[in-house]
């Protein structure tokens, strides 16, 4: 726990405070001249960085697209300028506003957790929306309502002149009571705040959670993750973070109009976030940084007066720059320039590193824990599937399948391509509801429950092609889901993170990206993660296909060992009739959507009826 | 009950132009899988190319031509220069492209012609009209719905029964299975944005024929309202976009008519609000398109 | 005089190039004779604009008056600020050209804002970390208020284009160069009244400029007596088609007297042409947005009357400035009226600055709400008993046969 | 070699990061029908892709008809006489059988093309009751026949058919096969991959076993069909010497 809090918490947190120490520094660095301009860029720029910090939380972990968060912005700036906005101004700009507002009178800290609390609210409808919607990566309905709350609140804006003094003007601090920012104490600790949620947003399981489903949707609900809940909590925290930072935004201008919060600042602040690197807060800010300056290194040379180049250095020539930044990127580096590089990850690994070269690591002994001794207490659950057909179209894919398995054995699950093998693992999986016929694990009846509630209920599997959640990190593709099952399993002891890689032979490669994994390591990965969520039952889809020889027959010991550490029961698809002999207490042989046969290996592989399922003869089976 | 039908012959009118637009948006997500928010730059760029040619006295038949032609055209040469290399990215890359290329467009024509507004004239039939009973009935209304009528009926009778067009259907339908047939993907992507621009050229031509003027962000409104119709219809769907552009010209036009003066100018904003209801409730839009994903 | 009877001299001469070099060398002549006769010291604009840049005299030797201008070149404010930043930039040419004011050469600093409000509060720090005595601003408050936070009241900022009322407080040195809306809607009112119309339909939309309009201009008609038949909702810019408001306006039988609206050229003209297609006949009056898009060419605007800031009469001042412009330059002015009132913003720092002798942007910042009758390009301007919008007349225009002619001129 | 039309050397193919297929190495001659079998995830599938130009190698090469189509674009292999029925069909399932075969014939001249499509109507005299329904209606056994027949329609040298037979009913099956024979008596070659390994050893020529993305057996289809040991090889035995 020790070490996981410092990778998880201590070291975050000190690679953030140098991250916006090195922001101070340099802002202050480039500042030092004394001209008030730079001094402006450096201040707008940090507020920029709050703000897109806030939308990388909800874009970077949910991967959903957002063109809605500087929607939120707007209702944020108008709620802080109404509220903070001295009432005798007010009363000049705004005399007929609804509710009494021309007579608030709040101080710029109590507008803004005003601004904060009300942007949040009206975020959970949103996110309440998004959710019925189905917003996961890539779903085009989450950009359509992202999109229209910006439209919405930008029209809103523009017509309800009681109170916001309608498009083209907007509301205006005085500029003799010195509304701009007194300092920038404001700015910085606004940042550290955001940097921190962030990196520690990263770090969380919410944020786990929300970057499997990310990555991969289906195989995280078949995890056990609801990505549903996950993406509700990234948007309200990222909402508040962008709503403390446009509120920042309307006082540091000292004044709000509709398309202060609209399409440009929208594309603006997503250029930056992809930039640099959306998955990541260290590839955010240094997005915010190479934009920020892009563009006004772009702007200088376009006020240059150089004859022969006035061609290119004329007006125009900032958003040639972001244009070009986002094709350019999009092109040829579509994650980023660090992608999701973190700027502590490195320093940790340099630490470890360092730490090496003293003390040498003691090899540690894997300690095989066995968790069967703790349950042999109470009866192995036992898995019953009982008279499950499903039809696709008029294709009959299962016909009245009746399984048991106990937890305490390893069943095989065989027959040829088409047989209804995957059909069968995904109808007890909630992946494709049957048309008859019921599936108990112990005494629970799982027919109907939503993928996620069944791997809760201890139903994990693996599938045929990998669904590995191939930009995180081998380890974190199993701490996501040894997360899962500290919330919802803890009722079993759970297996270890470290053991369970050193188990699978994949200690060594735990920093890698899972996608840089070959086959087999990658077969084997699936295996550990779903061990990882300490299910009743391991479903393993085909978990030797393209492996040689004696990666299968080592693929045996490693099965059984999971079972074995994890406590539960196997039930295996497989075509490798050497491996299902060498593991399985009990086969069934699936032929046409029904079980043909079932027996222990020898009596299978003994049945004329399944050689001719397997090579198809003649005397096929009708 | 006179006003009710008044206000659908307005409906459709508006409603056809949104149809042609939706049309050349959907045509392209269905073999790219790309929402093209830069479609609206084909209409900036026959905005100027009307200016141009209006104001050297070219005749607004000829206009319609070069219009129609340019617009095909540059969807090609945007293809070329910017999609071509995101092919078969994710979704959100290559919506961030079209960005990209929107913002460029726009930039350009800031930097090389003018920020301003460019005028130019309208033909001299335009606000004619023919009474029937109460009802008037706009020329414009009429030769826009009959020219949309015609273009569909074309679009239809390419897709159906022209190699080409099967050719597009079959890649928007399984990309890989169509290659496997011998369709040459570059030359069905190029298509597939030739005739999205060449929808988009008609539309032009009415929407121009109307508005009469060019600026950078001329083609800001027609993307919006063109992208809109095509998510009511479901993206993917050709006749759903179609019929999201006509559903959401008459819409508007009875909020116009319908909403008390004071809120009207939340038109575009109601219009949103119903846009994201029906995505809340129906994420696949109107008209349903199914992907089948196997695990 | 001379310089009365120059610009019709021009019309004449115009298109040959042997002439135009004659010309110039004639222009230069009598604006050297011009000066001659002015007491030392003084300003005439209508000397400056006389002056050719071809016969200079030596250069000022004074400090420099340095004047801002805060542009923005983007598609928002573009089609403004670029004629008005030309014609200030070949103004101040004239001006140094004519040997300075008091001996110092004026200096002007153009910086774009790029329709972005944090670069407009970065251009705002440039310009008055660069010294500038004072600065002219953008053509909209959604970047004048920005750019009036950081400026603070502690220097002047000009409004070159812009007609809001709000932007106009002289006690945060903020002030209009043109006329603002309640000015230009009540002149608007106040003509509708003089032609005799009893009713009148407004077109709006809600907010500044496009809503402020009808409001005044309804206010200030149903107290002279006319009466508001109806106000029809719009959105500005985006809207061509109004089919659905021309046949609820038919449906009412009986035609208003005068539309008035502040919507711009091409959109009012497709009002126009649906309204005559349902068989509302009316008149039309509008605002200045007609020049703004300068569409007095297309054929749906015969007849419009419009208000507006100047009027190019042979020998007034902003013909002078147009023709000079494209007699130097070779291209015309884009926007007249904007290209004049830059140069009524530029004329009413001088004016201060000679009144105070001091180039400190408090004080002469300060000066401008005291400065009376300053002769400026599209006409006089006072701003003393005003809160920072000048006194000055609106124009109104009508166009006939395609072409402007001035129908009245309300001061 | 003449008679040698498809020859694969030493291709290796990655799926992603994966190394799907390793060192593969196989001729088919003209006029012969080949049959790859083997268990699932061996790279079948693969391998036929890799062939018709759908993945790229990252090493090795193809020739076919004595040119080096190595990572040709599918148009292209498609082109130069080599059609790949894929796994699952692909039919078009909004297109109607008429269609469908059409979009087969898109390399074929148009006069060329309706005498193809006259042909595929007599081989396959089912499709022709069915010419306008959508294809997405069509029986299991009928889409196979439609897959098959869209691939013929642009005249082939030689097919590459992926799991022909799977999901269909026994009767269906027999179909499949006999359409197999009659292909090859209409000079064309065959290279099938098929679960139903018995069946397809009874009518190809030769056969290759691939497991674990490699080819491990080979041989003459008779002699593979009468040895006892195939079922454990096939199933993950330890391997027969080739």
């Amino acid at each position: 726990m020790g070490t996981d809090s410092v990778r998880h918490f201590v070291i975050p947190t000190f690679g953030s405070v140098l991250l916006i120490t090195a922001l101070i520094l340099g802002g202050m660095l480039y500042t030092a001249n004394g001209d008030s301009s730079r001094d402006s860029l450096v201040t707008q720029m940090l507020i920029n960085a709050i703000i897109v910090l806030g939308i990388q939380i909800y874009v970077g972990n949910t991967g959903v697209l957002s063109f809605g968060h500087i929607g939120f912005g707007g209702i944020a700036g108008y709620t802080f300028a109404v509220c903070a906005i001295a009432p005798g101004r007010k009363m000049l700009q705004i005399p007929d506003a609804p509710f009494g507002l021309a007579e608030v009178d709040l101080t710029p800290l109590q507008s803004g957790m005003v601004a904060v609390a009300l942007t949040v609210a009206v975020a959970f409808f949103v996110s309440l929306a998004l959710s019925r919607a189905g917003a996961r990566s890539g779903a085009v309905s989450a950009v359509v309502i992202t999109l229209a709350l910006l439209f919405v609140v930008h029209e809103v804006a523009r017509n309800w002149t009681d109170l916001t003094r309608g498009g083209k003007i907007g509301l205006s601090f005085s500029p003799f009571d010195g509304a701009t920012l007194q300092g920038k104490n404001w700015i910085y600790v606004l940042l550290l705040c955001a940097i921190l949620l962030a990196r520690l947003f990263k770090e969380t399981r919410i944020g786990r959670f929300a970057q499997a489903a990310r990555e991969d949707d289906l195989a995280a609900r078949t995890m056990g993750i609801n990505p549903a809940i996950q993406q509700m909590a990234a948007l309200l925290i990222s909402v508040a973070v962008v709503s403390a930072g446009s509120a920042l935004r309307v006082f540091e201008l000292g004044s709000i109009n509709p398309r202060l919060f609209f399409f440009d600042y929208t594309l603006l602040t997503l250029t930056m976030l992809i930039v640099g690197g959306r998955n990541g807060v260290t590839g955010a800010l240094v997005g915010v940084v190479i934009i920020t300056f892009g563009s006004e290194f772009t702007r200088k040379l376009a006020e240059m007066e150089i004859d022969s180049l006035s061609w290119i250095l004329r007006e125009g020539l900032t958003d040639i720059f972001l244009g070009g930044a986002m094709l350019g990127f999009m092109i040829l580096r579509p994650a980023g320039v660090l992608r999701d590089w973190e700027f502590d990850h490195w320093l940790l690994d340099r630490l470890r590193r360092c730490k090496k070269n003293k003390a040498p690591e003691q090899q540690s002994d894997v300690k095989k824990q066995s968790l069967k001794a703790a349950k042999t207490v109470c009866a192995p659950a036992v898995l019953k599937v009982d008279g499950v057909t499903v039809n696709f179209g008029g294709f009959r894919a299962l016909k009245n399948v009746n399984i048991t398995a106990s937890a305490d054995e390893i069943v095989g699950l065989i027959g040829p391509n088409g047989a209804g093998k995957t059909t069968l693992l995904n109808v007890i999986t909630g992946l494709v509801k049957s048309d008859s016929g019921r599936i108990h694990l112990a005494e629970m009846n799982l027919s109907g429950m939503p993928p996620s509630q069944i791997a809760r209920s201890g139903l994990v599997r693996t599938f045929q092609n990998f669904r590995l959640f191939s930009n995180l990190s081998v380890r974190e593709n199993i701490e996501a889901v040894h997360l899962m099952a500290g919330q919802y399993r803890s009722a079993r002891s759970l297996p270890d993170v470290d053991a369970l890689l050193r188990q699978v032979g994949l200690w060594e490669f735990q920093i890698l990206r899972a996608a840089a994994l070959d086959y087999g390591n990658a077969r084997r990965l699936e295996l550990a993660r779903a061990a990882a969520a300490a299910p009743d039952f391991l479903l393993l889809d085909e978990p030797t296909s393209g492996m040689d020889d004696k990666e299968s027959m080592a693929m045996i010991d490693q099965v059984r060992t999971m079972a074995d550490m994890v406590g539960s029961g196997v039930i295996c698809i497989d075509h490798d009739l050497n491996f299902i002999t060498g593991i399985c207490d009990l086969v069934y042989v699936l032929d046409q959507g029904r079980v043909i046969a079932s027996g222990t290996p020898v009596e299978i592989s003994a049945n004329p009826a399944v050689k001719a399922a397997y090579l198809g003869t003649a005397t096929n089976v009708s | 009950m006179m006003e009710l039908i008044q206000q659908i012959v307005d409906g459709l009118g508006r409603g056809s132009i949104y149809a042609l637009l939706a049309l050349g948006i959907a045509v392209i997500f269905g073999v790219m899988h790309l929402v093209n928010f830069a479609h609206g730059e084909l209409i900036t760029v026959s905005a100027y190319t009307s200016y141009w040619l209006l104001t050297s006295g070219f005749d607004w038949w000829l206009v319609t031509l070069a219009i129609i032609l340019v617009a095909a055209l540059t969807s090609v040469v945007i293809e070329f220069v910017a999609f071509r290399w995101v092919r078969g990215a994710p979704d959100f890359t290559m919506l961030m492209t079209s960005f990209g290329v929107h913002f460029l467009v726009q930039a350009l024509f800031v930097m090389y012609v003018s920020a301003n507004f460019r005028q130019f004239s309208r033909p001299d039939w335009i606000f004619d009209t023919w009474k029937i009973g109460a009802i008037s009935l706009e020329i414009y209304d009429l030769a826009v719905i009959a020219t949309t009528l015609i273009t569909l009926l074309c679009t239809y009778w390419l897709l159906q029964h022209t190699m080409f067009g099967i050719s597009l259907r079959a890649a928007a339908e399984d990309f890989d299975a169509a290659r496997l047939m011998g369709i040459r993907s570059n030359r069905v992507i190029r298509g597939a944005f030739f005739l999205s621009g060449l929808l988009a050229g008609v539309a032009a031509v009415f929407w121009l024929m109307r508005s009469g003027q060019a600026g950078p962000i001329a083609g800001l409104n027609p993307m919006l309202k063109g992208v809109l119709a095509a998510l009511i219809g479901g993206l993917g769907s050709l006749s759903g976009a179609v019929l999201g552009g006509f559903v959401l010209g008459l819409v508007e036009v009875l909020l116009i008519a319908r909403l008390p003066t004071e809120i009207v100018g939340l038109t575009d904003g109601i219009v949103f609000v119903l846009i994201a209801l029906l995505f809340v409730f129906r994420p696949q839009g109107l008209i349903t398109v199914q992907h089948v994903e196997r695990v | 005089m001379v310089n009365r009877i120059r610009p019709a001299f021009i019309e004449k001469e115009r298109g040959s190039m042997k002439q135009s070099v004659l010309l110039t060398m004639f222009g230069g002549l009598s604006a050297f004779l011009m000066l001659g006769t002015a007491h030392a010291g003084s300003f005439n604009i209508d000397a400056v604009l006389a002056t050719s840049l071809s016969a200079c005299k030596a250069a000022p030797s004074g400090t420099p008056l340095k004047i801002g201008y805060a542009a923005d070149f983007s598609d928002l404010g573009g089609f403004a600020d670029k004629p008005a930043s030309e014609a200030a930039k070949y103004f101040v040419d004239l001006v140094n050209c004519a040997g300075g004011v008091d001996g110092s050469p004026i200096k002007l600093i153009i910086k774009n804002i790029e329709g972005n409000p944090e670069v407009t509060q970065r251009v705002g720090l440039e310009l008055m970390d660069a010294g500038v005595s004072a600065m002219l601003g953008p053509p909209f408050p959604d970047f004048g208020e920005p750019l009036l936070q950081v400026t603070a009241g502690k220097i002047a900022t000009l409004f070159v284009t812009s007609t809001e009322p709000m932007l106009a407080n002289s006690k945060a040195l903020s002030y209009l160069v043109a006329f603002d809306d309640t000015a230009q809607a009540t002149a608007a009112a106040k003509f509708a009244l003089s032609k005799g119309w009893k009713t009148a339909v407004t077109f709006s939309a809600p907010g500044p400029y496009f809503g402020y309009n009808p409001k005044i201009f309804s206010k200030v008609f149903k107290a002279g007596g006319g009466t508001i038949a109806a106000d029809y909702n719009f959105v500005p810019i985006d809207d061509m088609d109004f089919s659905t408001q021309a046949n609820k306006m038919a449906s009412v039988g009986s035609a208003p007297d005068v539309v008035y609206s502040a919507m711009l050229s091409f959109q009012a003209a497709v009002l126009r042409g649906q309204l005559d297609a349902a068989g509302v006949k009316t008149n039309y009056l509008v605002t200045d947005a007609f020049e703004a898009t300068g569409g007095y060419f297309t054929k749906g605007v015969e007849g419009f009357y419009h208000t507006t800031h100047s009027f190019p009469a042979a020998g007034s001042r902003v013909k002078a400035l147009a023709d000079g412009y494209q007699a130097t330059i070779g291209a015309p002015l884009e926007n007249a009226s904007f290209g004049g009132l830059a140069v009524d913003a530029i004329a009413v720092i001088i004016s201060a600055f000679q009144s105070t002798g001091s180039m400190d942007p408090k004080i002469l910042g300060a000066a401008i709400a005291k400065t009376d009758g300053v002769e400026g390009a599209t006409s006089n301007l006072s701003y003393s008993g005003a809160s920072g919008s000048p006194a000055k007349p609106v124009f109104v225009h009508r166009v006939v046969n395609g072409a402007p002619t001035l129908a009245a001129t309300i001061q | 070699m003449v008679d040698e039309i498809l020859n694969v050397e030493n291709l290796n193919t990655r799926y992603g990061s994966i190394r799907a297929i390793r060192r593969v190495g196989l001729t088919v001659k003209a006029g012969e029908i080949v049959c790859l079998i083997g268990p699932n995830g061996a790279g079948k599938t693969t391998l036929l892709a890799t062939v018709a130009g759908l993945l790229n190698p990252v090493l090795g090469r193809v020739v076919f008809n004595a040119k080096d189509i190595t990572g040709w674009s599918p148009d292209r292999v498609l082109r130069s006489g080599l059609s790949l029925v894929p796994e699952h069909r692909r039919i078009f399932g909004n297109f109607t059988v008429r269609e469908n075969l059409l979009v087969g014939g898109v390399t074929q001249s148009p006069e060329h093309r309706e005498n193809l499509l006259d042909e595929m109507l007599t081989l396959f005299p089912v499709l022709k009751e069915k010419l306008s329904t959508p294809a997405g209606y069509l029986s299991g056994g009928e889409a196979q026949q439609l897959a098959i027949g869209r691939a013929l329609m642009s005249n082939p040298n030689m097919l590459l058919m992926d799991e022909p037979s799977l999901g269909l009913a026994p009767v269906l099956v027999d179909v499949v096969f006999d359409l197999i024979l009659k292909l090859r008596d209409t000079g064309r070659t065959l290279l099938v991959v098929e679960q139903n390994a018995q069946r397809i050893l009874d009518v190809a020529d030769r056969a290759y076993v691939m497991r674990s993305g490699k080819i491990v057996v080979e041989g003459a289809a008779s002699e593979l069909a009468g040895r006892e040991d195939l079922f454990d090889t096939y199933l993950g035995g330890s391997g027969v010497a080739a």
